[in-house]
């Protein structure tokens, strides 16, 4: 049975040659990271700061939102150029994680462990951070910006973690609101993505809307969002609601409206913030229109079905070209980063992108020239609030709350608002018809916002 | 009431685009035993490129007929370069190759064109027909889509059922090598066979983009259905493809409507299961003869 | 490559084995072997940094995930493409009882595994009626089925956020990536030593015979379709254990986790490692978690945009499943030992010839022994 | 003529055929006898291209065939009726018959063709229209012959075709075959079993056995050699 | 690993059993592949069932094994009926083993491990142990290896143990399908041409192997090959056309007019008259 008729030496030769064979690839595959730099805080130096974020660049989830890191970068770039924060460059590594939370942790551990990055800034997603919100806070890394407007990150467990755009349930409670001043004795249904979006939008709704107005509810799943959502529409159609509160997103949007239009169903849409962002929508919806090719007439169209839809914004959307932020934000696009303004031109995402940057940039001067993580936490804490953003209201930060924005000001989307002049063609624009209005996340009252709105500063405004 | 007419509407004309692509499934499985994963990801490829043609003004008709050319040449190369080496071995490598050939296909459409959801344009105006008071979620596209695909479905019959070639392309699907000893270029018939399979594809792709978020991702879950109704059909018979696709558009449209949209899978799942349970080779097709 | 020679046991090399004299009791073999992969793998983990010991661990996880695929397509000849879907079961198993209950850690690693075993048996018993394409197709439908009703009960199930997961302590002062790999590792080393114990009994004989040929298979006494259904619940839950495993890296478990891409590059990796081999697990599970950051930065080298370059791993990843397929089925493992057998043929072995037949004793019937 | 020359063929280590050597007239049946697993199956399917020999050559009216496609062997008016008869079964009676007129005849000979086989065998032109599965074993026999006749091939190979057949009918089948031999540049390559028809209508035969030729002679002189008989044949 | 360490071989299990057909009929698409077949076989019998090519000797054996369900017709083996809920898997169970046309080999299985999985159902070992290894798992698998091995010995082809089936010569694998078959220590085996590609020599040696078997078993032997039949069957069955024309003794068989007609052919004469196209007998 056994084998023997071989020397010893030919043995122990396979042995050592097996042996090598696999410290080699082990020794390839697993060799260990240089050493941390010699700083107090990891990842800065007396000339740079290392930040880092999980994006989607790829992936269902990847369209539009794959432009909000390089727009962040066009920020970085602008203050490197102008001698960065306290002598300090700030460099920014984007890692695409595909919009999977596996992906997120494994990267994450990557920035943290073996990039030492100082801080993640302006992460995307509630399932993909939410992942790693218990590894960043255990590590004191701060978890900053994180892009998404998930309840989850003003967390007293979680005192590293920061949000910045509004909640879903602060953005819900707005457009609620609105929704029952202006359409009161109205039929009202919902059409929401079936996650944390879609849950905590309706849940902002429903602290608003009389629950006996409400005549239907439908989802959708994003993760298989592919066809029209006929059989949604048509739920609404048969349950007979005039208005449709719709917590999508652009994509679903049009595959919403869509079928809607075609089976001849014409509620007054109100559409969150993302779902609304018009230069995403419209192309989408241009295919309704058009038969058998032809651009000229696409434009007017499209902007028809837009038309009237009422969405709510925290800063001046980009087709209001006279506005000092909106030429802030163009110029910096052109300026430091010309491919992506090429690609994208200065949309909801580039917008998002560029102010979330600015709010980053203020927090490491408020944190001072001895940066270190804690020094970076209380800085946002303890001046978070008077940050100058393109925001319509100031950030909230405080010790307790790490929501940033939380007023809103609602948008009637129009033909006869002034166009945006942007490569990417945006035919419509928003004419505001509420004031700012601020609220929280919990049972706190919508209310009017009286506070001014902030200028960019001269610095920004005058700089190239 | 309205809703369950609406409901069924929209089933009937997703069906039919499940149909083309399970009518292209059926094809190339007739022809070669394999289940090409890749046959969505190809059809939205050819899409891709009528777009493109569009932007260069490029009028509809033209770049419709163009689309369709490409999937026959695409679908030709892809069994003369991908599948003809695989001949004779396991049957986990035909998968595994269509399903890399998906992954390239889906990642080279996302280098190129990005994977922002964009438009496309219809052949016909998306707005339903108005019967009575009332629009119908039935649109002119929709009749455009139906009368597409059974024109489609009816010529592969003709081409088979009334014309030598497809005498020989049916001989060959059958009996490749007593086909092959009648004198029939057997090689080149698997070869149109996929090239055939490409158009139909390719016409499924065309009729999906309009209506859908048109971005490298979005036949796979068309692919997912049609594959329902191919099996359901029975994978070798097109009028199978038909029934089968319709089936199942009915099915995961009934399921959207009164249970929702993400158990649309899931429906597909338990109808294919309940189909195979019953009939383990497709309700459409003959029952083999057992080999021992 | 064609050569007749003697044929390698499924496994490995049992011929080098033999000649190493480690003991034929597979148990203590296998054993043996988990003891040197323990010892190898601590001084690499001692050694390495936190971050390569937490890919240490996501290598273990996908091993184990891989393995139970390998298993199942490998060795039984079933096609799985919904293997990320049991992993998925695994995970909000484990998650569920650590959100509800103060279940001992193993105890829900076991339930996790269990819950997958179960869902394996439900998807097993129709597929043993399936073959090939049919099968992987119906495999797929399940992987793209199962994560939208963790979203439709979102309040069971965590919804986006998902449910979190937590690692049990670790003792003294070792860093929690090293205690985290430590346990996947030690898993991945059980799982292993049981399913290379379960490959030399008559089951893993009863698995491959059954691949080969079912009607011989149930000649000789095999119940086809039952060996089939188990060889879908092993598979399963060495999923569900993976899918524990991939909850507790990522510290939540929620539906993101588990698309279809997920079940599609197991399988990928799973024939980039060799079909059939335990060993080539190893080789797919380093692909996975390593090929993305590879041709990241062969992205970056070739200086490509930053559109394509994201989609470079993509593109990369399915050519070399394409052309593996075409040119070299066998794997990176089918590779080695081809290599391997060159080496150790040129060393030692007199070239591979077919013995001679030796004469049957004449006009005497075999003896046929009685048990 | 058909000449064989050192065929060998071999199934991975199996060697199937070993240098064989074999010559058939024009205008006569060379009956190929042996028992199962001799090889003759194996020398018909080289001979049409299916199976690719390892060494030697198979010349037929001068041109070398090894190498060729099966398809081109065919059109070179090699006709090979398959064991187990080899009709298409989806497909109909005519349909089965006209496959095998698409590459030699015209569109507007094809018809007459059909009739013409119609004519040989009435019986199969009343279900000319029916599925070929629906025919019984000797109506089938009656299709491949007929389809192979229908090509005018100049050499027909025929593996067995008795098999299941009624002795009456195989009579009947002998007869035909040699009928349409006799006196034609036709060529038949006969393999069967049913070793005493096959030698009493062909001129000359081979006894293969293991691969390899045993007895090559004419086909009286065969069935006259009892120990050949006895041995190989098995009566 | 020698003899001496296995129990002595002893005649124990099926004792007298005997397998009985009666007027087992089944079609196929409207041609009867068998029609009222009735036949015996008894233990320590060695019974050969012959005929043309497409007689229905396969079905025959394909129905007594379960893969084909009889239309009409009763089979049972030492009085347990084959018909009603009987799968192939059970075979094995009953006593009974079957090789196949060809060689029927697990192409991915070394010759061992195929001998060995003739074994299977003799199996008792749980999936817990042959998970954990345990010594249960581990000593039933080293003792049927052994059984293996010594068929392996007896059969000559021991040094091919390790290789795979398709890298060698067709008589090993010939004689590797048959210790597959006697592993099981069947009371019943059904050889499905065994000797088709064997030489004249291994032949003789296969014919001694079987006429070695028959004090122990009953043998069923589809064959064609007239010398191997003749000189090792008992007794003959002669089927043409799903039907059975003769059943006896070889001598008998070979002196019967009918059976020469069907299995040998008539001599096609001259005279045999105008072709009005082939009549189904």
């Amino acid at each position: 049975m056994r084998h023997s008729n071989h020397t010893a030496i030919g043995r122990w030769t396979r042995v050592l040659v097996a042996s090598a064979m696999g410290v080699t690839l082990a020794t390839v595959v697993l060799s260990p990271s240089a050493g941390a730099s010699g700083s107090s805080a990891p990842g800065v130096t007396s000339t740079g700061i290392s930040i880092g974020a999980t994006v989607p660049l790829t992936g269902p989830a990847a369209p539009g939102y794959d432009e909000i890191a390089p727009a962040m970068n066009a920020v970085f770039g602008w203050v490197d150029a102008h001698g960065g924060v306290d002598g300090r460059k700030i460099s920014y590594n984007y890692l695409d994680d595909g919009y999977n939370p596996a992906n997120t942790a494994t990267l994450t551990r990557k920035l943290v462990l073996q990039d030492n990055v100082f801080a993640t800034v302006g992460s995307l997603g509630t399932p993909t951070q939410a992942a790693v919100q218990g590894f960043l806070n255990s590590q004191k890394v701060p978890q900053l910006f994180v892009e998404s407007g998930c309840n989850c990150w003003s967390n007293p467990k979680f005192p590293e973690s920061f949000g910045w755009q509004p909640p879903y349930t602060v953005e819900g409670k707005v457009l609620g609101a609105y929704i029952k001043a202006h359409f009161a004795g109205e039929k009202v249904g919902y059409l929401s993505q079936g996650d944390e979006f879609g849950q905590d939008f309706i849940k902002g709704m429903d602290m608003e809307i009389p629950s006996a107005s409400v005549v239907s509810r439908q989802t959708y799943d994003a993760s298989t969002l592919a066809g029209p959502l006929s059989n949604q529409v048509a739920a609404l159609k048969a349950a007979g609601a005039q208005v449709v509160a719709m917590a999508t997103i652009p994509a679903a949007t049009a595959l919403a409206m869509l079928p809607a239009a075609a089976i001849g169903y014409q509620p007054q849409y109100v559409i969150s913030n993302v779902g609304a962002d018009a230069p995403t929508v419209g192309p989408l919806l241009s295919s309704f229109t058009q038969k058998g090719g032809g651009t000229a007439a696409q434009a007017k169209a499209t902007a028809g079905l837009l038309n009237g839809v009422i969405t709510d914004s925290y800063f001046a959307p980009e087709s209001d070209v006279t506005n000092p932020w909106v030429k802030v934000e163009t110029k910096l696009l052109t300026d430091y980063a010309p491919s992506l303004y090429a690609k994208s031109g200065l949309d909801g995402n580039t917008q998002y992108g560029i102010a979330l940057g600015l709010t980053f940039v203020q927090a490491l001067q408020a944190a001072g020239k001895n940066l270190t993580r804690a020094a970076l936490i209380s800085a946002i804490e303890g001046s978070g609030k008077k940050f100058v953003t393109p925001g319509f209201v100031p950030l909230s930060y405080s010790s307790s709350v790490h929501y940033g924005f939380q007023g809103l000001e609602v948008v009637k989307l129009s033909t006869t608002a002034p166009p945006a002049v942007t490569p990417s063609g945006s035919w419509i624009g928003g004419i505001a018809v509420s004031p700012v209005e601020t609220t929280n996340v919990g049972s706190g009252p919508v209310v009017k916002y009286t506070g001014r709105t902030s200028t960019p500063p001269a610095k920004l405004a005058s700089t190239s | 009431m309205g809703l369950f007419i609406n409901v069924t509407l929209d089933g009937v004309s997703n069906g039919m685009i499940f149909a083309a692509l399970a009518l292209a499934l059926v094809l190339i499985f007739r022809a070669t035993k394999i289940i090409n994963f890749a046959q969505g990801a190809m059809a939205m490829m050819t899409t891709f490129l009528a777009s493109s043609l569009l932007a260069q003004d490029l009028g509809y008709w033209w770049a419709f007929v163009a689309a369709l050319a490409i999937g026959f040449v695409f679908g030709a190369l892809v069994e003369r370069v991908l599948i003809r080496p695989l001949k004779g071995k396991s049957e986990l490598n035909p998968v595994v190759v269509t399903i890399g050939l998906l992954v390239v296909l889906e990642g080279m459409a996302g280098a190129i064109y990005g994977n922002a959801s964009r438009g496309f344009p219809a052949a016909y105006s998306q707005s339903g027909i108005t019967i009575g008071h009332s629009k119908i979620a039935f649109s002119h596209f929709d009749v455009f889509i139906v009368v597409a695909v059974l024109v489609l479905m009816i010529a592969i019959l003709v081409l088979f059922r009334a014309t030598t070639l497809g005498l020989r392309m049916r001989a060959s699907a059958f009996a490749g090598e007593i086909s092959r000893l009648l004198g029939v270029r057997v090689g080149m018939l698997l070869t149109l066979g996929w090239a055939l399979a490409g158009v139909a594809g390719s016409l499924a792709g065309l009729l999906v983009a309009p209506t859908s978020s048109f971005s490298p991702y979005y036949m796979d879950l068309v692919l997912v259905y049609a594959f329902t109704a191919a099996v359901i059909g029975g994978l070798e018979s097109p009028v199978g493809a038909l029934i089968g696709g319709v089936i199942t558009g009915l099915c995961i449209s009934y399921v959207g409507g009164y249970l929702g949209s993400g158990l649309q899978p899931l429906g597909a799942l338990v109808l294919l299961m309940v189909a195979l349970m019953a009939r383990p080779e497709g309700i459409f097709a003959r029952p083999p003869a057992r080999r021992v | 490559m064609t050569q007749p020679g003697p044929a390698d046991h499924a496994l490995d090399n049992i011929s080098w084995l033999w000649r190493l004299r480690l003991p034929t009791q597979p148990l203590l073999r296998h054993l043996i072997f988990a003891l040197c992969g323990v010892g190898i793998l601590y001084l690499l983990t001692s050694l390495l940094s936190p971050y390569n010991d937490y890919e240490v661990g996501e290598i273990a996880l996908y091993v184990i995930a891989l393995a139970g695929l390998s298993l199942l397509t490998g060795m039984n000849g079933q096609i799985s493409l919904g293997n990320g879907a049991f992993m998925a079961v695994g995970a909000y198993t484990m998650a569920l009882l650590m959100t509800h209950t103060q279940l001992n850690f193993i105890v829900e690693l076991l339930a996790a595994i269990g819950a997958a075993a179960v869902m394996g048996l439900l998807i097993g018993i129709p597929a043993t009626r399936l073959k090939g394409p049919y099968l992987a197709g119906m495999t797929l439908l399940f992987a793209l089925a199962l994560p939208p009703i963790a979203d439709k009960w979102s309040t069971t199930f965590g919804g986006d956020q998902g449910l979190t997961t937590t690692v049990p302590n670790a003792p003294g002062n070792i860093n929690p990536e090293e205690w985290l790999a430590w346990i996947q590792i030690i898993g991945a080393l059980i799982t292993l030593v049981l399913l290379a114990n379960l490959i030399q009994s008559r089951f893993g004989r009863s698995f491959r015979a059954v691949r080969d040929d079912e009607i011989a298979a149930s000649l000789t006494g095999i119940h086809v379709a039952r060996t089939k259904v188990l060889a879908f619940v092993i598979s399963a839950g060495c999923a569900g254990l993976a899918g524990g495993f991939l909850g507790l890296s990522t510290g939540v478990v929620n539906t993101g986790e588990f698309p279809l891409t997920l079940s599609i590059q197991l399988l990928a990796a799973m024939v980039l490692g060799g079909t059939g081999s335990l060993m080539g697990m190893l080789w797919g599970a380093v692909l996975l978690v390593y090929l993305p950051q590879w041709s990241t930065s062969l992205s970056g080298y070739f200086n490509l945009g930053s559109g394509a370059s994201a989609y470079l791993a993509t593109i990369i990843f399915g050519a070399v499943l394409i052309v593996v397929m075409i040119a070299a089925p066998t794997g990176i493992q089918g590779g080695l030992r081809w290599t391997w057998r060159h080496i150790s043929g040129s060393m030692s072995r007199p070239g591979a010839v077919i013995p001679p037949v030796s004469e049957l004793p004449g006009g005497q019937s075999p003896h046929v022994p009685m048990r | 003529m058909l000449e064989i020359q050192d065929l060998s063929v071999s199934y991975g280590a199996v060697n199937a055929l070993n240098s064989v050597t074999i010559t058939a007239q024009p205008g006569a049946i060379t009956a190929i006898l042996g028992a199962n697993g001799a090889g003759k199956t194996t020398l018909l399917r080289s001979i049409s291209g299916l199976v690719k020999p390892r060494s030697g050559s198979i010349r037929f009216r001068g041109e070398e065939l090894i190498g060729r496609t099966v398809e081109t062997i065919a059109r070179r008016g090699v006709a090979h009726v398959p064991e187990g008869r080899g009709i298409i079964e989806e497909l109909t009676v005519e349909d089965n018959l006209r496959l095998a007129t698409l590459w030699c005849l015209g569109r507007h000979e094809r018809q007459g063709a059909i009739e013409a086989i119609f004519e040989l065998f009435p019986r199969l032109s009343g279900f000319s229209r029916r599925h070929a599965s629906t025919l019984s074993g000797g109506e089938r026999q009656m299709l491949v012959i007929g389809r192979a006749f229908i090509s005018r091939p100049k050499l027909l190979l025929l593996d067995e075709p008795s098999l299941g057949l009624a002795p009456l009918v195989t009579a009947q089948l002998m007869e035909l075959l040699r009928n349409h031999t006799d006196g034609t540049d036709l060529t038949v390559v006969l393999v069967e079993q049913n070793a005493r028809s096959a030698l009493s209508v062909s001129v000359d035969a081979v006894v293969l056995n293991l691969g390899e030729v045993v007895v090559s002679d004419t086909a009286a002189a065969v069935a006259a050699d009892s120990g050949l008989r006895h041995h190989y044949l098995g009566f | 690993m020698t003899a001496a360490m296995i129990e002595p071989p002893a005649f124990t299990k099926g004792e007298g059993k005997t397998l009985l057909v009666e007027g087992l009929s089944v079609g196929f698409g409207g041609l009867l592949a068998l029609d009222q077949v009735s036949m015996t076989a008894l233990q320590g019998e060695i019974v050969g069932v012959i005929g043309p090519n497409g007689a229905g000797k396969t079905t025959l054996f394909n129905i007594i094994c379960g893969f084909v369900r009889a239309d009409s017709g009763q089979v049972s083996y030492g009085g347990s009926s084959l018909l009603e809920h009987h799968h192939p898997h059970d075979l094995t169970k009953l006593g009974i083993a079957r090789t196949l046309q060809g060689v029927g080999l697990f192409a991915g299985l070394t010759v061992l491990e195929n001998v060995m999985s003739g074994a299977q159902a003799g199996l008792r070992c749980d999936i817990g142990s042959a998970f954990l290894g345990l010594w249960r798992s581990s000593r039933e698998e080293h003792r049927v290896a052994m059984r293996a091995r010594i068929l392996l010995d007896d059969f000559g082809i021991s040094a091919y143990a390790r290789y795979l089936p398709a890298a060698l010569p067709y008589a090993i694998q010939k004689r590797a399908a048959l210790a597959r078959a006697l592993i099981a220590e069947p009371s019943l085996l059904l050889l499905d041409e065994p000797a088709s590609g064997l030489s004249n020599v291994e032949m003789d040696d296969l014919a001694a192997m079987i006429r070695g078997l028959s004090p122990r078993m009953g043998v069923l032997l589809v064959e064609h090959h007239m010398d191997l039949v003749m000189s090792v069957c008992d007794r003959l069955i002669v089927l043409n056309f799903g039907q059975v024309i003769a059943d006896g003794t070889p001598d008998s068989i070979r002196s019967n007019p009918e059976v020469a007609t069907a299995y040998l052919g008539n001599e096609v004469h001259e005279s045999s008259g105008h072709l009005q196209g082939f009549d189904d007998a």
